[in-house]
């Protein structure tokens, strides 16, 4: 954030999900949440008031039966390269992109919970957090140690499991090893069985998401708005790529969405 | 916010943002300070009296703050830059000699039964001042003035020994719930009051004698259509408050006009005749 | 019995009168109070808001009040600046309604945040590229200088006078108040503007987003424009409200047309500019961004009835009703308009706040609907009955009409006496 | 005339400085006490001669911070002396076998992911630059910690540095560096 | 002295002035926005040095290999083990958030264990000649497993009984080119995550299914056909009927089934999963050895299933749900209860299974409290010997129903697993995979002591690869023949493995409504009912309420059900339902 930074040998974490081989099971999802201490949901808590950092979502094709088809798209904060929405919006500078690493990183203990960065996201990756966390009793003990746990009234979203790296480059100092970038998984990443996502720096060609966000089956969502995300989603369905581009309001699909 | 905050970087953007934010905080507080420290001096110059008269002045409706020539008809429409301080106006020095000190033919003007003798000068706040050979000032209420004030008439008048100042208040007046000030129409010393039974009521001794102190007082020619108006205003005020119009046909105006029409909010009528909105 | 403390030479209503006049909205008060206790204790899970409606009830009223508030300033600027001295007899009112509209806009805003405690952070580590940052500057520094706009028509209070010092400082503030109109028109300006510049920029929001000059959209000129085309606009309505309630002619009839010709002209102004902004936008800048501009209008019930409504039914037709001398001339023509005005901006803040907020980014993503809790609604409540009392109070114990008094000794014209046949 | 006037004024602003800056340093912090009277001096003398002796960094490189027991059992299993430190540690927590309460005065927030092998291992930071002369210390001064946010004093500002341990002062420091990122950084 | 009006001002006025000078007021706001951090209620992670432990999850017969990490003692983490030879490293939701299943609300606490005990000697006390003592093991093949068929076997009239009987036969993906599914969730938890994402790339998966399942999304080809009448199909396929009746009663058009039959031709080797009247290529079925057991366990009763059980026969029902597996319907075991008050035990975690239906309903530890073993997954090849170590302790007053039965039959136990393990190693088969090092080494080459060490620190035997067989598939059955007719509307489709109560799973499936919920049946919008109301579902067996989900993926006239036991025992093979207003 400051020009007078030393040069640093920056990295661009992103990610490539292969929309064809996600069944849908959530295992992201729940790794991501216990990797981020999220809290189970208040009794009120509905999937507008949740908390779920990576949201995979139902995706159909927009027809009834017979002609209905079923995909699935997690959906994290996508760390927009470019214009990013959230980090302009914000007032307080409670949201900001390490130049290291290219993620986009919130700050719960700055942020006073004005909800205009939420606003500002056309991809709802950040969660507000309506209550105090709570455990059941004895279940705190299971939190993990490498993310602190959020307050009410403030904003938070997927970093790309920052506590993993801060592990890793503590590791890394400790053996001596250079820490810019330094390589780890996210727990999602780490936790879907399928293998549907890859992690690592798009800077170095010689990645695997380097590679695969390259081949012609690969998208981001909404590109036109030219917000440069680093998630890229991969499908060989032509209907599965249009999930990328902006909404067509169809009476069908309002109906059975209720 | 600070340089030395985390986050503040030296480049345009903070540099101009924060420079409005704190350039608009000096203009504010300095605002304040300037208004504080003249405030300060005012009354340690003793403006007090003088800055109530003009800001009572710039309360005035426009109708009442008229300059007196255009109660003579001299000016269609002339608005008083001076708040009746006729003094230190230059267009009314060059008018004031159009209007001789008095005329000898006509003791004293008599207006809807009320005597206004020629012998004097009028104040536009109701009193008048009558220069003694021995260069003292003989102040009084005129006839309206005290027929509005009624009995018991003026109270609070100032001890002898005090100061006096031009538009500064020198007595007040209580009647039927009204309480108005009256301002003094000269500048001086009071060296007497008089009471009740007295046609006077302050005997002052002028701080610059003779006839230049006193070239912001009403004289002559200028009283009867100075009265006719404020007649007109009377009436008018007390229409408005009492909805009953005393002077509509033009009669005799009765001693004590309050007790005449007891309905009329007569510290209204009070405020607008003796100037104290 | 508080005689000695209404100005002479005005008539109030009895005490008791006005205190039962103040009552119900001092309930409503305390009640909205209440509500918003419970946000500020148990959280913001007492609103409706969710991680998708991110801004509710709340933002809209600020943004609307403090649109409507723009009175204040615009009216300081034209009687100051401008030295427009017909609007000396509304401007006390004006400042009045315009302290009313941002203190409450604040507080609101104040409840609004999930972590009030941390307020202060925004001034400490300000973010200088966000609108919301240059707003809460804006807004805060305005409130001061509305604060001490608003000294002088307290200490004007026939007690208060009796004070000498501050009497003095009164009199003395008063001569500097020019260079209070024109800090605040500077922060008017700007904040206005940011308030609009707060969608504008919303890249990721399409419906909202709009180009415009470097740093600001083009809805940064048109807040501006659009606040400053009401503001008189709802100084007038208010005005005439007054004059209804307490059955009172304080202000000269002349006065009231002049500000309907002022919003007129600004508000014919505006309506031009946005259809250019709107044409622009429908035809360039969303497509660009992929979104067709007819899909936002496809989803109901917000049809492109509401793109209509804004910009001619409450638009273009009160700008002809202002400006036309023989409609504005009858007051029944003119309060309409007002009052159309005021709507159509009241509609446009609605529109960039909840409508944006409704449609949908994702194209697996619905359309939301969002109704405010009660919490919600009680303490947008309290902010109305705020304002009621602060003006109450202050147009019975301190001269916000100055023309009243002369009014008072007037016999009414016919044109006034038809009026209040009318209405 | 002024002046006379402007005697409470005055009072009001005296009253206010004195509560300011005397009373209220006082009463914003909580003492609590260190279960043993610990020398530093005399262990740094006696037991090891460096820090990283006795607060070590695990196997993965994360640093273990405050010894356990068994650490001070090595020599401790018997007194090894006649203080009355030596004894109470002994009875109270040697004997039942029961780890002592340290309580820390630089530990950091909830929110901040420090790494002692970054500052240490990487940049070869002495630990005096943060935690003062506390090494060569006699006795452990009184743990004082803010009644409000809970937090210790030393963050505020550590005995024996310019510096406290604010988030200030780490930016600070970074800045000098050229190393200031991101707030993830250094927040967890 | 007494300070008049003004004074009092002045000095306030002054003090407000001096204040500003002062570190109060500002320390003030800094240390409420610090408060605002860690303000009461948020709890504050432990912080400690990281370890990490090894064990097997033992929620599915999947056993895949689980890495903990732990802040000291106490899990935190759960993932899977990299390069293990069976799970691959994978691990599914619910193996994730495993460690926080002893967190699930609704856990049974405490139960009636004495009385249970003497209701059970009482029980045996009055059991007739014609009548039965069962012990009904949702998950045969464990090690407790073979402690009841022991304890059963030690009572005269003791009878053991599993949903499923040959638990030795396996399917080998990795043999199969195409895998024929008739409504098995081949993709969504059916065999090993691990095996089955392995093996996804080698075959093509052909899945008949009434509804767009997750698998049948995911599936190479899917042909949708009417509820119920996969097992038509499999009949036309096999060549028992005509493709033309096969065509009225699927829906399909008799062209789709003469393809699917050629492709059938030419892309074997065939896995066919879920019928029993097609037989697959030779190769993609094994029969794998049985894992070994001390000899004397040998003498003890056989694998039966229900049906073998006269009606009205069954004195004494103890249910071991510790482990789930599969589901018998309540209403098929009700039936074999004697008339008078027959003595129900169930040992469960949970409320909402068996024990619903219990007389007493005993509670027992969860997996990752409980130590015990993992009998080897369809899709494993290969006999294994996995032992879930518990990770944590489990709370006190739960019941190990292994002993429990075991004491009630008047059996005497040792610590079964180890004697299990030792006899594993007597056998000399297969290698020991060590998931702390990754290594792979023959057991020969280990100390029985060594062996059992591994087990539990974390560590997996495996035999040597099963026999290959021709045996037909009927576990994994989707379509039983219908066991009732019904008028009723609706034909019923059951999802599968919907949210459990696992906080944070049921969380993240209720917030991302991936999932149909438990308790929710999901209809066709033209059903007429809102979406999200609540409404009364009823079969022949019964009437339940129910949420409803609009979903306009479901086919009109079809049910999905979610596959919470409730409904389940509403839900008879083929039967039929309707879903009302209520």
């Amino acid at each position: 954030m400051t020009s007078a930074n030393k040069p640093i040998r920056a990295a661009r974490y992103g990610m490539t999900i292969d929309l064809d081989r996600c069944n849908g099971c959530g295992a992201c999802m729940l790794a991501c949440a216990v990797e981020n201490n999220v809290p189970p949901a208040h009794e009120a808590a509905t999937d507008r008031k949740g908390l779920t950092w990576l949201r995979v979502y139902k995706v159909d094709n927009g027809e009834a039966y017979p002609g209905r088809r079923t995909a699935f798209v997690p959906v994290m904060c996508q760390h927009c390269g470019n214009e990013t929405p959230c980090v302009h919006v914000c007032p307080q500078q409670a949201v900001d992109i390490d130049p290291a690493t290219g993620v986009v990183g919130e700050m719960p203990q700055r942020c006073l919970g004005c909800r205009y960065c939420m606003a500002a996201c056309p991809y709802h990756a950040r969660y507000f957090n309506w209550w105090d966390p709570a455990w059941p009793l004895g279940m705190e003990k299971m939190l993990n140690p490498g993310v602190t746990p959020r307050m009410r009234g403030v904003v938070e979203k997927c970093n790309f499991c920052h506590g993993r790296w801060h592990a890793a480059k503590e590791a890394a100092a400790a053996a001596g090893k250079p820490d810019t970038p330094v390589e780890y998984t996210p727990a999602c990443v780490e936790a879907c069985p399928t293998g549907a996502i890859h992690f690592g720096d798009l800077n170095d060609p010689g990645s695997t998401v380097a590679k695969e966000a390259a081949e012609p089956g690969s998208f981001r969502l909404l590109e036109k708005l030219n917000t440069q995300p680093k998630v890229y989603y991969r499908s060989q369905k032509e209907w599965v790529r249009q999930v990328a581009s902006a909404p067509r309001p169809s009476a069908a699909k309002e109906k059975d969405r209720g | 916010m600070l340089p030395w905050n985390y986050g503040f970087h030296w480049n345009p953007g903070h540099v101009i943002f924060l420079g409005a934010f704190y350039l608009v905080l000096t203009t504010l507080s300095l605002t304040l300070i300037a208004a504080v420290r003249r405030s300060r001096r005012a009354i340690a110059e003793h403006r007090v009296q003088q800055i109530g008269w003009h800001a009572d002045f710039h309360d005035l409706a426009p109708r009442d703050r008229v300059c007196r020539h255009v109660l003579t008809g001299e000016f269609k429409r002339r608005e008083c830059p001076h708040a009746f301080d006729c003094r230190e106006c230059q267009t009314h020095a060059r008018l004031i000699q159009n209007h001789p000190a008095h005329q000898p033919e006509k003791p004293e003007e008599e207006l809807f039964g009320m005597a206004f003798p020629l012998d004097r000068f009028y104040h536009r706040g109701h009193t008048w001042v009558r220069p003694e050979p021995d260069g003292v000032l003989t102040v009084g209420l005129d006839d309206l003035g005290s027929r509005l004030a009624g009995k018991p008439g003026p109270a609070g008048l100032p001890l002898p020994g005090s100061h006096l100042e031009v538009n500064g208040t020198a007595f007040r007046v209580y009647n039927r719930g009204a309480s108005v000030r009256v301002l003094s129409p000269v500048d001086g010393e009071v060296i007497a009051t008089g009471g009740p039974e007295a046609d006077w009521i302050l005997k002052i001794r002028p701080t610059s004698a003779g006839e230049p102190g006193l070239r912001h007082l009403l004289r002559g020619a200028e009283i009867r259509p100075w009265i006719l108006r404020e007649l007109e205003r009377l009436q008018l005020s007390l229409s408005a408050t009492a909805g009953v119009a005393t002077l509509a046909d033009g009669g005799v105006l009765v001693g004590d006009l309050a007790a005449s029409c007891p309905i009329a909010d007569w510290d209204a009528v009070c405020g607008e005749m003796f100037l104290e909105p | 019995m508080d005689k000695q403390l209404i100005a002479r030479g005005v008539s109030r209503c009895p005490a008791l009168k006005f205190l039962l006049w103040i009552a119900p909205w001092v309930a409503l008060f305390l009640f909205g109070l209440y509500a918003a206790a419970l946000c500020l204790i148990k959280g913001l899970n007492q609103t409706n808001m969710d991680n998708r409606f991110a801004f509710g009830l709340w933002i809209f009223l600020d943004l609307t009040v403090i649109a409507l508030g723009a009175g204040a300033f615009f009216t300081g600027f034209l009687l100051y600046i401008l030295k427009l001295d017909e609007l000396s007899s509304v401007i006390n009112s004006a400042v009045v309604i315009g302290l009313v509209c941002y203190s409450g806009a604040i507080a609101v805003l104040m409840v609004d945040v999930g972590q009030p405690l941390r307020a202060w952070f925004t001034f400490w580590y300000p973010n200088v590229h966000s609108m919301l940052t240059e707003v809460t500057f804006c807004l805060s520094c305005y409130l001061t200088v509305l604060a001490i706009e608003y000294v002088p028509i307290v200490l004007r209070n026939r007690k208060l006078r009796q004070i000498p010092s501050l009497l003095v400082f009164e009199f003395e503030l008063h001569k500097l108040i020019y260079v209070l109109a024109g800090v605040g028109t500077f922060l008017s300006f700007f904040h206005q503007g940011s308030l609009g510049g707060l969608y504008g920029v919303l890249r990721g929001r399409p419906f909202a987003f709009r180009e415009g000059l470097g740093l600001w959209p083009s809805t940064f000129f048109l807040f501006i424009l659009s606040a400053a085309a009401v503001g008189p606009s709802f100084i007038l309505l208010t005005t005439w409200m007054v004059q209804i309630i307490t059955r009172k002619r304080l202000v000269r009839p002349e006065v009231l047309q002049l500000l309907g010709r002022i919003s007129g002209t600004l508000l014919s102004v505006y309506v031009l500019a946005k259809s250019v902004d709107t044409l622009v936008w429908i035809n360039r800048t969303s497509p660009e961004t992929g979104f067709q501009a007819w899909q936002y209008y496809s989803w109901k019930p917000f049809g492109s009835w509401i793109l209509v409504a804004e910009i001619v039914v409450c638009g273009l037709v009160p700008a002809l009703m202002l400006l036309m001398p023989k409609l504005r001339c009858r007051t029944g023509w003119l309060v309409t308009g007002a009052f159309l005005a005021c709507m159509g901006v009241a509609l446009n803040r609605f529109v960039l706040t909840v409508q944006t907020l409704a449609l949908p980014t994702l194209s697996f993503d619905r359309f939301l609907d969002y109704t405010p809790s009660w919490q919600e609604t009680a303490t947008f409540l309290a902010v109305v009955a705020y304002g009621v009392l602060v003006y109450s109070f202050s147009f019975r114990y301190f001269q916000l009409f100055p023309q009243e008094r002369e009014l008072k000794l007037e016999t009414p014209e016919v044109e006034e006496s038809e009026l209040v046949g009318r209405y | 005339m002024m002046s006379g006037r402007s005697i409470p004024f005055l009072a009001g602003v005296t009253a206010a400085l004195a509560a300011g800056w005397l009373a209220f340093p006082r009463a914003i912090y909580r003492s609590q006490p260190e279960p043993v009277n610990f020398s530093h001096k005399i262990h740094a003398d006696k037991a090891g001669a460096k820090c990283e002796d006795c607060h070590t960094f695990r196997d993965d490189g994360s640093f273990a911070g405050l010894p356990a027991l068994d650490k001070c059992t090595g020599c401790h299993s018997a007194p090894m002396g006649t203080t009355s430190a030596e004894k109470s540690f002994i009875d109270n927590y040697v004997t039942p076998n029961r780890q002592p309460q340290w309580v820390s005065y630089a530990r950091q927030p909830e929110n901040v992911s420090f790494s002692h092998a970054a500052h240490v291992k990487r940049a070869k930071m002495a630990c005096e630059t943060c935690h003062g002369n506390t090494g060569s210390s006699d006795t452990l001064r009184p743990f004082q910690i803010d009644r409000i946010s809970g937090y210790s004093r030393d963050i505020w500002k550590t005995p024996g540095t310019s510096h406290g341990m604010k988030m200030a002062d780490c930016v600070e420091c970074h800045r000098r560096q050229g190393l200031e990122h991101s707030c993830l950084d250094c927040h967890k | 002295m007494n300070a008049t009006r003004r004074q009092v001002l002045m000095f306030a006025g002054g003090s407000a002035v001096g204040v500003m000078f002062t570190p109060a007021p500002w320390r003030l706001i800094t240390d409420t926005a610090l408060w605002s951090e860690n303000w009461p209620g948020i709890p504050a992670p432990p912080r400690g040095e990281i370890h990490t432990r090894f064990t097997n999850c033992s929620i599915c017969t999947a056993g895949c290999a689980v890495r903990a990490r732990c802040v000291g003692d106490q899990p935190v983490e759960l993932a899977g083990v990299a390069g293990h030879p069976i799970s691959r490293g994978a691990l599914c939701p619910f193996g994730i958030v495993g460690h926080h299943l002893p967190y699930i609300p609704a856990r049974l606490k405490e139960g009636p264990v004495g009385q249970a005990a003497a209701a059970i000697a009482g029980g045996l006390a009055k059991c007739g000649p014609a009548e039965f003592v069962v012990t009904l093991d949702l998950q045969p093949g464990r090690t407790a497993s073979w402690t009841y068929r022991r304890a059963m076997g030690a009572l005269k009239n003791g009878r053991y009984i599993a949903p499923s009987v040959d638990a030795q036969v396996a399917v080998d993906l990795s043999k199969a080119r195409t895998v024929l599914s008739f409504g098995v969730p081949v993709l969504d938890g059916w065999g090993t995550p691990g095996i089955v994402n392995a093996a996804r790339a080698g075959f093509r998966l052909i899945q008949i299914d009434a509804v767009e399942s997750r698998t049948a999304s995911m599936a190479d080809r899917w042909f949708r056909v009417r509820p119920n009448s996969e097992e038509v199909l499999a009949a036309a396929l096999a060549g028992r009927i005509s493709p033309a009746q096969a065509a009225d009663a699927t829906g399909l058009a008799v062209a789709e089934i003469a393809a699917l039959a050629q492709e059938l031709e030419q892309g074997g080797p065939v896995l066919v999963l879920g019928s029993s009247q097609l037989e697959s290529t030779v190769g993609t079925v094994v029969a794998r050895h049985e894992t070994p057991v001390p000899g004397e366990w040998k003498k003890s009763a056989p694998v039966t299933d229900l049906a073998s059980l006269p009606d009205r026969s069954v004195r004494v029902l103890l249910i071991d749900e510790s482990m789930p597996g599969g589901y018998l319907q309540w209403s098929a075991i009700a039936r074999k209860l004697v008339a008078d008050n027959p003595v129900v035990v169930t040992f469960a975690a949970s409320p909402e299974g068996y024990a619903r239906h219990a007389n007493y309903a005993l509670p027992v530890a969860v997996y990752p409290e409980v130590s015990g073993d993992v009998p080897p997954a369809i899709d494993s090849v290969a006999s294994t010997f996995r032992i879930a170590s518990p990770l944590v302790s489990p709370p006190s007053g739960m019941v190990n129903p292994e002993s429990f039965i075991a004491t009630a039959a008047g059996l005497s136990t040792g610590d079964t697993l180890r004697e299990r393990a030792d006899a594993i190693h007597k056998s000399a088969r297969g290698a020991v995979f060590t998931y702390a090092d990754g290594q792979s080494q023959p057991l020969k080459d280990m100390k029985p002591d060594d062996f059992w060490k591994v087990l539990n620190a974390g560590g997996c035997w495996i035999d040597e690869p099963g026999a290959q067989t021709a045996a037909k598939l009927t576990f994994g059955t989707a379509a039983r023949p219908p066991e009732e007719e019904s008028d009723l509307p609706l034909a019923i489709v059951v999802a599968r493995e919907t949210a459990s109560g696992i906080p944070l799973l049921s969380k993240v499936y209720r917030e991302s409504n991936l999932r149909l919920a438990p308790g929710y049946v999901a209809l066709n919008p033209a059903c007429g009912l809102e979406d999200g109301s609540q409404a009364i579902f009823e079969t022949l067996l019964g009437k339940a309420t129910v949420g409803v989900t609009l979903d306009s993926g479901i086919p009109p006239g079809v049910a999905q059900v979610s596959a919470t036991p409730a409904l389940l025992d509403l839900c008879a093979a083929g039967a039929r339902a309707k879903v009302v207003r209520s």
